[in-house]
């Protein structure tokens, strides 16, 4: 096993693999930016390096530097997280050539999954079902809309380079594509440095069902089941769980065993994901292989009691997997909720700014991977996304339940998150009832609003807020206790939010 | 004690008698009065009991305002009179200019001056946390001065674009 | 189920119930005395009623009042968390008398059970195996004195009503006998109202296992496996694990069979524990049951997936329990510390004070049931427990990584804790090789003295803490990152304690 | 800056220069120096860069010294100078004297006033946070006052029982 290793990403899932490096008794060095010079990644580490200014160009994409910092501390590994460089084969490669080990698959397998339109000729090769649409990527407008014409609409614009949503567009007529098409070139290009779209069919209301893959150095591949992702705003996921309420253990099976083939079709190494959309009819669809630790990865450490970074070092570090397919097992049921710097009452807009104060939840069952603390500011420079709040309970009705309770004791004050939302979703019936697909959010909560027994709430809090004035708390004071009022007193309009 | 407390887009007024020297009030809450006690846990936490209900608030000051936590939900409350202050500055409205919603940098810049819009026609794309954002014209009209380019940083309430609204006349047109 | 509940206890015990009763849709009443006005037992509750003084005996003793709470509040049962109530038959007797719900045994299985003697007889009957010891409670010392030659040097003086340690002295040799004897009936008179007590046979450094049971009020009987809680100093648990190192599949089948067997001759309905002491050669004794929810159960429920809270109150409620013997499951290795305001060093004294500071550990398989805050007072009139540290890995090794790695997160400045002395007995190696047994910390760590190593570095965070100044932290100032410097440097005394 | 702090028994000196415009200090610590770097985090947390290896340590100001956490171990740091004042006042010695270690309530006093104990002979048994614990004779000697009665509050420092300390040549005997 390695001694030490630099994770060359910020935020929560730095602090998420360091506390597994530490585990491991592997040291830890952190990269940071200039706005990240106090960050929770930075205070968690062993070390720290300085990369530079906030842009991620000159800091977390800059392979010169994330190098350089690895060599001067003596890290022999470096583990990308997710985003930023993780899926850059050409960085993978450089990794690899400098002598240090990329935790992740080969570059090679990146690059022949990382183009979308490569990646799904491959796996037609393979018979795994892909969803209709063009296999090439295609910049001139009159060819695209020759396609589009053909698959017929609505059609989805898609960056051959991407994931996360980025670059993505829905067009539903002939008229909307060129517009689509250059915002998802140009969406595309600064996110990926890659600005080439296809188009394929888009699908009613289907459900994102992924799998997790794990794969050695020798050849050995296994899944560890599902995750379903269909709650998603502006096509990115922000509610997860496992196991999906869809899948029966025969589709399990069989898309459990579409994922390995996909994943030997790219001569897959360490963690990935296989994903899928599902139609209403149970037909599945190959979409592309995340070839990364995804942020939803706590979930399937829940329901399988497996440690996936442990087992991404344990890969990389040459060492086989210890288990079969038939070792791993899934009990009870686990969600995730994301948790963003955003205004889920426009359109989810990032919402930076300072944490005034900030509180975990805590109890049975309940894990809070976070990087945020009172007093920290958000950086406007980065993806927002603050933690990630996952439960585990023993089916999914009680699942509900936990996360509902936790979100309600995850208090963060200075940005606009989605927790209330949240919240409405997960009390929803509809979510309630496992009826979820990507267009749930859409469908059921485009008109969302926050609800006025809130406003009453917070209205509340401000004026005894006032009242008591500036303060030095002093528990214990001599004023005694203030005796208890006879909860039979009416609640009036407050009790709509009980 | 009188409060006007503006949440959101909404303004409410509320009445409340002074803490007691047992931390007791008095809301009244248009007809509808409550008995309250509270205890102050931190600097941030105060533990009311509403009409006998616990109740966990966390507040968190900021300029002009406090944020307030109660059950998973977050309001930022403003004090409506000191509200009104500021908003003689144009800080607050509703987006009626080219300002970024976020601190933000410029991609595009999709307009010149002399140049007539129309009310939603996009006039710069500014990027924010990795998202591209549109911000169109917020009514017809012609503009008058481009006050930024491509690779500035810029913030709300900075006007990015000056339009000069068309006359009611000319918009009926 | 019911609608409403009041938690007749206070501190982490409170809260933990509370959240389990919080996702099953129950409220939940708190009772709190003067001291405890605001502890987080009464924040964490939905509504909640004073009882009286901080003195036991006005409040969480106090049958009368707590009653009046529970009827004035409208809640149908009585959860009493563990000890105060806990064990306590006329308390549960009188709660069914007034027509309200107790959440725990039948008054007359905690009768049967709660004298050790008359218990150790009912075993006996059933054969379940009981240590060689005394069957009847005596105050008088010459019928001791003649009952512990019997027995045989050294005998073990215990309360006849009590637990956890209470009450309980080893003598050695006859003439250590009429003191110990006094006293342990003192101190069981003080804790429990009743200072009977009794001999059994001493045996030499065994372990203490103990088995979860769940009976439902329709005669079925179940066992969730084993907790080794063989760490303990002042006959106290600190550490406790599942699985036990010592058991193999066919000793655990036996013993779990041993308790479910227990359990029905008492007539057993709800949680509760069958505690054995495990000898060196692999024999097994009947210790006691206690007749409640322990504090180590949440070793339990993370290995088996059970929510202990969420049967006791089915039970109560009167479902019948919806699994069978062969559907419980264990996975993986729990281990829990507990945490008490206790000083390690002047063996394990209580050290109640203010809490100045206070921060949670957490990250994946991290499970921190407290009721501590900054600014909260540990009073002095109850039990010290601040909180229980627990975490769930794959195997024994990597929960002793995850502990310490837990442990090193778990900031509480205040009050002394034992969390550095646990550190150091989950880095020893007999700990790590599972060579435990109940004298474990008297034989290896009862010199035990705090590192220098660690004053080196409090004498560091003082003089830098003092240079920096009374300070409103502002980050992102105008002065700069504090740059970087080279990791290469040498360590000096210092790199002793990485 | 020099430092002279005590923790736990031992007394140690420190010397350090004082933390320039980044932050950073040099700490002496007797012949060895370090490099130090340190950023506050909030009131209570300073991530310190000690040689390069970063290090959280937790700092809570208390009466007479300061609380400081690092890596799992806690230690109550004081200043020694300041200790010196304290110590004349007889609170911090080593028990020499009959007195709880923690506030209690006494539950027996097991002597009476002129008669004579032997070091170790107990005294008073106190109760606190639900053990017994027993307090003993410092030394052998008389007892000239009995301070206190059965059911008594009493705190570390209050002296239950004055013994007058036999001579030496009585106590070689």
């Amino acid at each position: 096993m390695f001694s030490k290793i630099l994770v060359a990403n910020r935020g929560e899932i730095a602090v998420r693999i360091m506390r597994t490096a530490r585990e491991m008794n592997v040291a830890t060095v952190a990269v940071y930016s200039e706005v990240d010079r106090t960050s929770q990644h930075v205070l968690t580490a062993d070390e720290a390096v300085f990369l530079g200014e906030s842009d991620p160009a000159e800091s977390y994409l800059n392979f010169d530097k994330i190098i350089v910092a690895a060599k001067e501390t003596g890290a022999e590994a470096i583990h990308p997280g997710y985003g930023f460089l993780a899926e850059n084969p050409t960085f993978a490669q450089r990794v690899s050539e400098e002598g240090l080990v990329f935790v992740g698959p080969p570059a090679e397998s990146m690059r022949l999954l990382g183009n979308k339109t490569t990646a799904r000729r491959l796996m037609s090769e393979r018979n795994v079902p892909v969803i209709p649409g063009m296999t090439a990527a295609e910049s001139d407008i009159c060819r695209l809309q020759a396609a589009a014409d053909e698959i017929g609409y609505p059609v989805l614009v898609k960056a051959a380079a991407g994931g996360g949503g980025k670059g993505m567009r829905i067009v539903r007529t002939a008229g909307e594509l060129p517009d689509a098409a250059s915002l998802a070139a140009s969406e595309a290009l600064s996110a990926f440095g890659d600005g080439s779209i296809y188009l394929e069919k888009y699908l009613d209301r289907p459900r994102h069902v992924e799998f997790q893959i794990l794969a050695d150095m020798y050849g050995h591949v296994v899944h560890l089941f599902e995750r379903e992702c269909s709650i998603q705003r502006r096509h990115q996921k922000i509610i997860e769980e496992t196991p999906s309420p869809a899948l029966s253990e025969e589709l399990r099976a069989r898309m459990g065993a579409a994922a390995v083939a996909a994943a030997r079709a790219a001569g897959y190494v360490n963690a990935g994901t296989v994903e899928f959309l599902l139609d209403r009819s149970g037909a599945f669809y190959f979409l592309e292989v995340n070839t990364r630790l995804q942020v939803e990865h706590p979930i399937t450490e829940m329901t399988t009691g497996l440690d996936l970074v442990r087992r991404q070092l344990e890969i990389a570090a040459g060492l086989p997997l210890p288990f079969a397919q038939e070792d791993i097992l899934r009990r009870g049921h686990a969600i995730e909720c994301r948790i963003y710097a955003e205004d889920p009452e426009r359109d989810f807009m990032p919402s930076p700014g300072k944490i005034i104060y900030a509180r975990s939840p805590e109890g049975p069952g309940v894990r809070y991977d976070h990087a945020v603390y009172s007093g920290w500011e958000v950086p406007v420079n980065y993806d927002p996304i603050l933690g990630k709040l996952v439960v585990w309970a023993e089916d999914r009705p009680s699942a509900c339940a936990r996360m509902i309770r936790a979100l309600k004791e995850c208090v963060i004050l200075g940005v606009k998150t989605p927790i209330e939302f949240l919240l409405d979703v997960l009390s929803n019936e509809k979510f309630q009832a496992g009826e979820t697909h990507t267009h749930f959010i859409e469908e059921f909560f485009s008109s969302w609003r926050p609800s006025t027994a809130g406003d009453d709430l917070a209205a509340l809090g401000f004026v005894v807020n006032e009242m008591l004035g500036p303060r030095t708390v002093e528990r214990g004071a001599s004023v005694g206790p203030a005796q208890p009022i006879s909860p039979w007193h009416r609640l009036g309009a407050w009790d709509m939010i009980r | 004690m009188n409060f006007r407390l503006k949440i959101g887009s909404e303004t409410r007024s509320l009445e409340a008698s002074p803490l007691d020297e047992t931390r007791r009030t008095t809301v009244m809450y248009g007809e509808i009065t409550h008995s309250v006690a509270v205890d102050a846990i931190d600097d941030n936490h105060l533990n009311v009991r509403l009409d006998g209900r616990s109740l966990n608030l966390f507040v968190g000051a900021a300029a002009d305002g406090a944020w307030v936590w109660a059950e998973g939900r977050a309001r930022f409350v403003e004090d409506a009179d000191k509200l009104q202050r500021r908003k003689s500055s144009g800080l607050l409205d509703q987006p009626v200019a080219v300002t970024p919603p976020t601190p933000a940098t410029v991609m595009r810049v999709m307009v010149e001056v002399c140049q007539m819009v129309e009310k939603g026609q996009p006039c710069v794309v500014v990027s924010a946390m990795k998202m591209e954002l549109t911000l169109a014209a917020p009514y017809a009209g012609t503009v008058t001065a481009v006050n930024t380019q491509a690779g500035a940083k810029v913030m709300p309430g900075e006007i990015l674009v000056d339009i000069e609204p068309l006359t009611e006349a000319k918009a009926d047109e």
